[in-house]
């Protein structure tokens, strides 16, 4: 295996979107020809492995097999609800109140990066990747999964807020408050 | 020797520990001339500076250093010949001693990390949520086990501002030259003063650098102590109102200060 | 490549966490050996691949080969995780030796507040609050994600601490140093 199908094969691996030959290329510094031929000489090495490549709309994407499925039902096909942190409920409670949401604005309302809480509450379905900003960040939204786990019949049943509010007086919008909260707490 | 000629570069110290070892551990300078107070407020400054100070950090490295002060001071203070009920200078540097080992224990454990964490960082793993289909089963699956007032608290969390934090107790009280000053001062006045009557009320800090304040201005010949017990009241007296032959004494209480009073 | 090597390596692609072998021994219905030889079978045809197998966190996991580290990194605009200061760095590892411990005893060995440097490693889910000591403190913990950053198949993986202390002879100038005080006082 040469060192472009090795780094394509890695990149297939870690995007959990399909990627089109045109971003391989320019991820890998390389042509498109030699994005195709690598993917080519990729494809016959899966054969009969735990992995398919498959080329769906947008590009290419690496998928479990189907003879995995009703494993990977008992294994994962249950939701995960460990107790939260409270990064992971801040972060949370910030998507749920004002979605959608860029992780830009997330970071300046907690006034610290939130990396790690929005890739966990993503990988336990709570929230989801749901487009870009006009700005290219990542805008995030919760899912149906998270409305089960709180019991919500929907997003306007998400109980107001105003009960631990500090300064209820306050009749700016929400959003706004909070990134201004945020911002005086970074200072 | 101050701070500055040592030519520490603070940035580089992770804590009082790493410092204190440098400084111990350089060849060329002995225990004894290194100003401890300088470095003290040399420290303190800069972590100040880097925005991480609060008092209990301040009194964490007071108490820290204290074991280093007491191994200087027995440098600085003539031996009394009796018998002494505090630690021996050998016990008391093997306790500091073991303070700094534990330390440099978790250093050298920091160091480990640090490359597992350089090596560990060139591993990237796949972040991405399951397929549709486990998906749907997974939401079938769910029962509520969330609050949703965890999140609604979260809210209220995120909307509240911390006061800003009152730092004007700190700076002010730190300056060894100022203790410097209000000691001379106090001394020019008169000729002896009880340290807790003068300074009983400053908070912890302001008491832990006048004494280091006192330390200097024994150093210098300039004034000296009488405690007669310990943790009993400690008498500061200029050199012309004591005999000048026997500066301090624990010991014997009724010499130096005592018996000019009594003439 | 059998079927259950297949499975294997099905869901530890789709599993965003690491796997136990006792997990996958479940999902598969099999025992616990026949994972084990599975895992055996399965590691040498990742060879020379894109796509490693790493034991980390009590489980199984693939993660993409460092080669493709800078063209990864590219294509998810995923910027490279900032390095640990000494004093983020000091604290980890005392919380990873000492675990659970309040914040005081780290102050107390580090001999310095290292309330930031407990924040940071918070936010980057490194450590975890683990509820509080007898005195009301709060203790510290690592997470699962500090073992997988690490690359630690737990924590019994770390070196024994004592491995870390100054030599015999390091030890020795140290204390000689700190006796000087008491021979100069003779003078």
């Amino acid at each position: 295996m040469t060192a472009l199908q090795r780094i394509v094969e890695a990149l297939l691996f870690l995007s959990p979107e399909p990627v089109s030959t045109a971003e391989l290329a320019e991820a890998c510094e390389s042509t498109e020809a030699e994005i195709d031929r690598a993917i080519d000489a990729l494809e016959p090495t899966l054969d009969g492995r735990g992995v398919v490549l498959r080329q769906v709309a947008g590009g290419w994407t690496l998928a479990a097999h189907p003879d995995a499925e009703a494993a990977a039902r008992r294994l994962l096909a249950k939701p995960r609800t460990p107790p939260l942190t409270q990064a992971q409920a801040e972060t949370l409670a910030i998507v749920a109140y004002l979605q959608p949401v860029s992780r830009p604005e997330i970071a300046r309302i907690r006034g610290v990066s939130s990396e790690s809480a929005v890739q966990t509450l993503t990988e336990r379905g709570l929230i989801e990747e749901s487009g870009r900003s006009r700005f290219g960040a990542v805008i995030h939204r919760t899912t149906p999964l998270f409305e089960r786990l709180f019991g919500l019949a929907g997003l306007d049943a998400l109980p107001d807020p105003a009960r631990f509010d500090p300064s209820p007086e306050d009749e700016r919008e929400l959003r706004e408050r909070l990134l201004k909260a945020g911002e005086q707490r970074a200072e | 020797m101050r701070a500055a000629e040592l030519d520490l570069d603070l940035d580089v110290f992770a804590g009082p520990f790493d410092l204190l070892m440098t400084v111990v551990l350089r060849e060329e300078i002995a225990l004894a001339e290194v100003e401890l107070g300088e470095i003290v407020l040399a420290y303190l400054e800069h972590v100040e500076e880097q925005g991480d100070l609060d008092l209990e950090a301040a009194t964490e490295f007071l108490v820290l250093i204290a074991s280093l002060l007491e191994l200087k001071s027995r440098l600085l203070l003539p031996a009394p010949e009796e018998e002494r009920l505090e630690l021996a200078p050998q016990e008391a540097a093997e306790e500091l001693l073991a303070r700094m080992l534990e330390y440099r224990r978790y250093r050298g454990a920091a160091e480990h990390l640090h490359r597992l964490f350089v090596d560990g960082r060139r591993y990237l793993y796949r972040s991405a949520p399951l397929p549709p289909e486990l998906r749907r089963v997974a939401l079938d699956a769910a029962k509520p086990s969330y609050q949703p007032d965890r999140l609604a608290s979260a809210i209220g969390d995120l909307l509240r501002v911390p006061p800003a934090p009152d730092t004007t107790h700190i700076r002010p009280t730190v300056s060894l030259e100022r203790r410097l000053t209000v000691l001379r001062e106090l001394l020019s006045r008169r000729a002896r003063l009880d340290f807790d009557e003068a300074f009983g009320t400053e908070d912890r800090l302001t008491q832990a650098v006048t004494l280091f304040a006192l330390l200097e201005m024994h150093k210098r010949g300039e004034a000296t102590w009488n405690q007669k017990q310990t943790f009993g009241p400690i008498e500061i007296t200029t050199p012309t109102t004591s005999s000048a032959s026997r500066p301090v004494s624990s010991g014997s209480g009724a010499s130096g200060g005592d018996s000019a009073d009594s003439r």
